[in-house]
């Protein structure tokens, strides 16, 4: 579970603190207390920025850290493609082997499909990527969307 | 790996042979890692004998309970009743007859507060009165208070903690007072390990005329458990943490109230007559046994009790109080280690919660896991304790009768690994 | 000894085969005599296959459920939700998250009651509204509505019955109306066998806006059951009569209602976040399961319905009636004997109640049971439906998937025997 | 457990009906709906008549049928003797065996020796017993006896 990429991007966070943005969430994990709140800014259709501050464990921050990496610059349908493939991913159960395809979506986040394996840490996982949408959706003045979030 | 450095403590059970009752201690988890069980304040494993006894009772003389004239309901009731016999003496109940089963000390709990929120005077909870608890409560001690407050209008009043890990009773007389009602605490807590001074909060609480009700769920695994002594009115716990089966669990209360209280739960066997538009009730401890009981889990908790009682309480208690100074002394040397409760060995369980570093409890336990070591990390339904202390969680070792030191030089050797894989 | 004169009828299950599974159908009573077990309306035996899955549970997999990052932790969590979808597809439950676990069917039933007293508008039942229940129904499905009723200022109304045997709906436009909050009944009695026209009785309380409680004690362990079919709101019953073990009960609900609906115990598990002052609580069905739930007992349901779904309801059904036609021949030929209840095979299920000349239900149970023949006397926990036939109890057979012909005779030449013994 | 001596007086039964007394009282058995109503009429310190009347089941029919046999013309202190001589030995769960001193007070009664080792019938045999007790209680005027029962 603990691949070193994870642990790399949990001890070297990118992009961790807060920075100007359209609009702010704060998400909880009821369970274990992790934390998060996150900010995005658009210019455009692009992620300009996503920066985020909280505390969690090592799954939820190395998560928030490959999220900003991966999302930042991307063009929005890009990056909803994104995190809906990282959503499939973790809901498998460790079901879902990562192929090429999924791996040229995803780089860095493919480190976490063990984690789907251990359902007590999947919501770690997805932490930051439920408040990105959230946010996104508020930000982007779409009410609808956050109601399926 | 470290090398245990403290003296092998005095006192300790012969583990040896106790740990061959308990088929699951023998599991090896993740290829092959013999299993460290480390999480008995969430749930203790089980001996052999209680499984035995539950299946002799399902396989020879299953039927349901009371009223029936045939072999298997007599043999039934014979042993669910026996059941009761053997809880009430394990506790030093005055009668059998204020032994109530329940489905876990949740529903214990749940059941007295709604028990006052009907009753009528001098019990009722009701508007311009106090309810306390205390900020070191399982959730299963809160939430029913929190529900009877906002159903009744009354006011949850609470003692608040000390920094290390105790009640904060020097307020004792304004927390309470001459509207308080009834006083509900845990007498060791399931995070902090702390065993409560519980016979100034009783005398208080008599002093003002409340009822106390005490969350022994902690209690009556580990020591010698004697509701005389508590002098308590409602006494709670829950058979899986000690020995027994899930779904069961027991309310003691002193009988005198269990038979002026309402009941709760309405419905088979707690009734005397029915008729369509009203009836009236058994007395206790029936009244408050609506339904078909948990029989099999009864006579489950029963061979339990008789497992701990024929090992000693008193001999469980001087091994776990050994085997609890021996951890903290080898905690002590593990680095940035931050116990969470009191770090002497005095007045406390063999529950011991901590931080280490800033190393998310999550994956203080994860790493341990993979190493074949089970402990609990959160907030263990105790979340107002986590805020008290500014943590988001914490990670907890809790021993039992068939723990060891071995056991606890592998989780001093497992977390030095996690310090270094996180480091 | 009777001969047995009545053929030999169709559609029976193989049944030496299915013994074979039931340890305790083996046993012998009296010094020797063959049990013959026909009190499965009390409570049914347990297949093999439902002790080898608890013990295996205990004996490899026990922990505390829900928030553990250990093996255990995570692979009992997995056995208890996965007991939950087998639940949920056995009564086909459109989702698994409408299926609460309780500790029997009378606690899924005060559930409903206590929900509907806490809850909001438009569900809350409070004075000038009517809860409407049967004179047919178990004491369970009596005394929390009459709970209700009392704390509430509500009515209770009920249907009567029919001499013979019948839910009398002749008046149902008068009994459910607009006034109506909820309508609760059961499916199979527990005593005359009957099984009701749910579908009228839905359609009229759907009419007026009432919810519709199903009590489904009798149903679920001896026909499919189908939740979606059954339109109701919410239905309950309970697992030590359906093959599985004590201490556990299932309330199914319709998931727009769990989420409406305020919780009822409140504690771990069944919380989002607590603080001091205020908790919020998680989404059902855990909001429903307070502390530390029937684990092993869940387990053990799982592997109930996978055993009933692997020999099949429509089959069992039919065995049971079969066996019930030929039990109603025969007993036909007991001079003396009044069945209560329907007399005739249609609608009804394997449960048959009746009295034999003036010889007190405890003298037949009694008699009975020196030959080895376990029946249940008395008022069956269902006391109006015998004050309203002016009898003081009654004498119960009752079968199931294993119960045969042979059973029958046996029960036959006992009643002979009995009849004898006081003529 | 069904004693010749019990079937006799179940079918015989002993000074059924209900005649004058000096109290009446109607006891019931919730758990299998046994009934009786019972009188007692006291000449002086003599137990003069014991009349019932009831429904239940041959072991509380037998047992009123014996308890009359028993007690009428009795002087009370010997009545209740034997009513507590019974009471003792009902509740012995099986555990005593009559001797010939017991036998001497209870007679008949001794058949029931048999039904106290199931529970579920030691509150038929004990019904009209108990409602001796009580009537006796009501036609002396003892108020406190009562309490007792
Ligand atoms: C029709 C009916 N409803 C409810 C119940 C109550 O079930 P339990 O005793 O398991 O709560 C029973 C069985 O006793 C029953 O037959
Ligand atoms: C102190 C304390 N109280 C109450 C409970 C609740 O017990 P249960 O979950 O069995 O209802 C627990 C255990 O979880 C506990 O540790």
């Amino acid at each position: 579970m603990y691949q070193d990429v994870i642990l790399d991007h949990y001890k070297h966070p990118h992009g961790r603190g807060l920075r100007d943005g359209d609009a702010e969430v704060h998400h909880v994990n009821p369970t274990c207390g992790d934390e998060i709140t996150l900010r995005v800014r658009y210019e455009g259709d692009v992620v300009a920025d996503v920066s985020y501050d909280g505390q969690g464990c090592s799954i939820s921050q190395a998560s928030a850290s490959v999220l900003n990496e991966l999302l930042v610059g991307k063009e929005l349908a890009a990056a909803r493609d994104i995190q809906e493939t990282f959503l499939t991913l973790m809901q498998s159960r460790g079901q879902v082997v990562p192929d090429d395809a999924m791996e040229e979506v995803l780089e860095d986040a493919v480190a976490f499909a063990g984690v789907s394996k251990y359902p007590a840490r999947v919501k770690c996982a997805l932490l930051s990527w439920m408040a990105w949408k959230d946010a996104t959706a508020q930000a982007l003045g779409e009410s609808a969307a956050k109601e399926k979030l | 790996m470290t090398q245990a450095n403290a003296a092998l403590p005095a006192g300790l059970l012969d583990t040896e042979t106790i740990r061959k009752d308990f088929p699951l201690l023998d599991r090896t988890v993740h290829d092959g890692k013999q299993l460290v069980y480390l999480d008995n304040a969430a749930s203790s494993q089980k001996p052999r004998q209680v499984l035995d006894a539950m299946n002799d009772y399902y396989e020879r003389h299953h039927a349901n309970v009371h009223r029936g004239v045939h072999v298997l309901a007599e043999e039934a009731t014979a042993l669910y009743e026996g059941a009761r016999d053997k809880v009430a003496a394990f506790i030093n109940a005055p009668s059998r007859d204020e032994v109530v089963f329940t489905k876990n000390a949740s529903e214990s709990l749940n059941l007295v507060a709604n028990m006052l929120g009907w009753a009528d005077e001098p019990y009722r909870v009701d508007a311009g009165t106090d309810i306390v608890i205390t900020e070191m409560e399982h959730h299963s001690n809160i939430v029913p208070w929190q529900f009877l407050a906002q159903r009744t209008g009354a006011t949850l009043k609470w003692f608040g903690l000390t920094d290390d890990g105790r009640l904060d009773l020097s307020n004792i007389d304004e927390v309470i007072t001459e509207r308080t009602k009834v006083v509900s605490f845990v007498l060791v807590s399931n995070v902090l390990g702390t065993v409560n001074p519980y016979e100034e909060i009783v005398r208080r609480a008599q002093q003002v005329g409340a009822l106390v009700v005490i969350d022994a769920s902690q209690a009556a695994p580990h020591m010698p458990l004697d509701v005389q002594a508590l002098q308590a009115d409602f006494v709670a716990f829950t058979g899986h943490k000690m020995c027994g089966p899930t779904g069961i669990g027991v309310l003691w209360g002193r009988q005198e109230l269990l038979e002026d209280l309402p009941p709760f739960l309405g419905g088979g066997e707690m009734i005397e007559t029915v008729t369509m538009s009203a009836s009236t009730y058994a007395p206790a401890p029936h009244k408050f046994e609506a339904g078909t009981p948990p029989i099999a889990q009864a006579v489950g908790l029963g061979a339990a009790v008789d497992y701990l009682a024929g090992i000693g309480m008193e001999r469980i208690a001087a091994h776990e109080h050994a085997i609890t100074r021996y951890a903290l002394d080898r905690l002590s040397t593990v680095p940035d280690l931050r116990i969470i409760g009191p770090v002497s060995g005095e007045d406390r369980g063999a529950t011991i919660s901590f931080t280490l570093a800033d190393i998310h409890p999550h994956d203080v336990g994860q790493v341990l896991d993979e190493q074949g070591i089970a402990v609990r990390v959160g907030h263990h339904c105790a979340r107002p304790v986590c805020l008290r202390y500014g943590i988001p969680a914490t990670t907890r070792a809790s021993f039992y009768l068939y723990s060891t030191p071995a056991e606890v030089d592998a989780l001093v050797a497992g977390l030095e690994y996690v310090r270094g894989f996180f480091g």
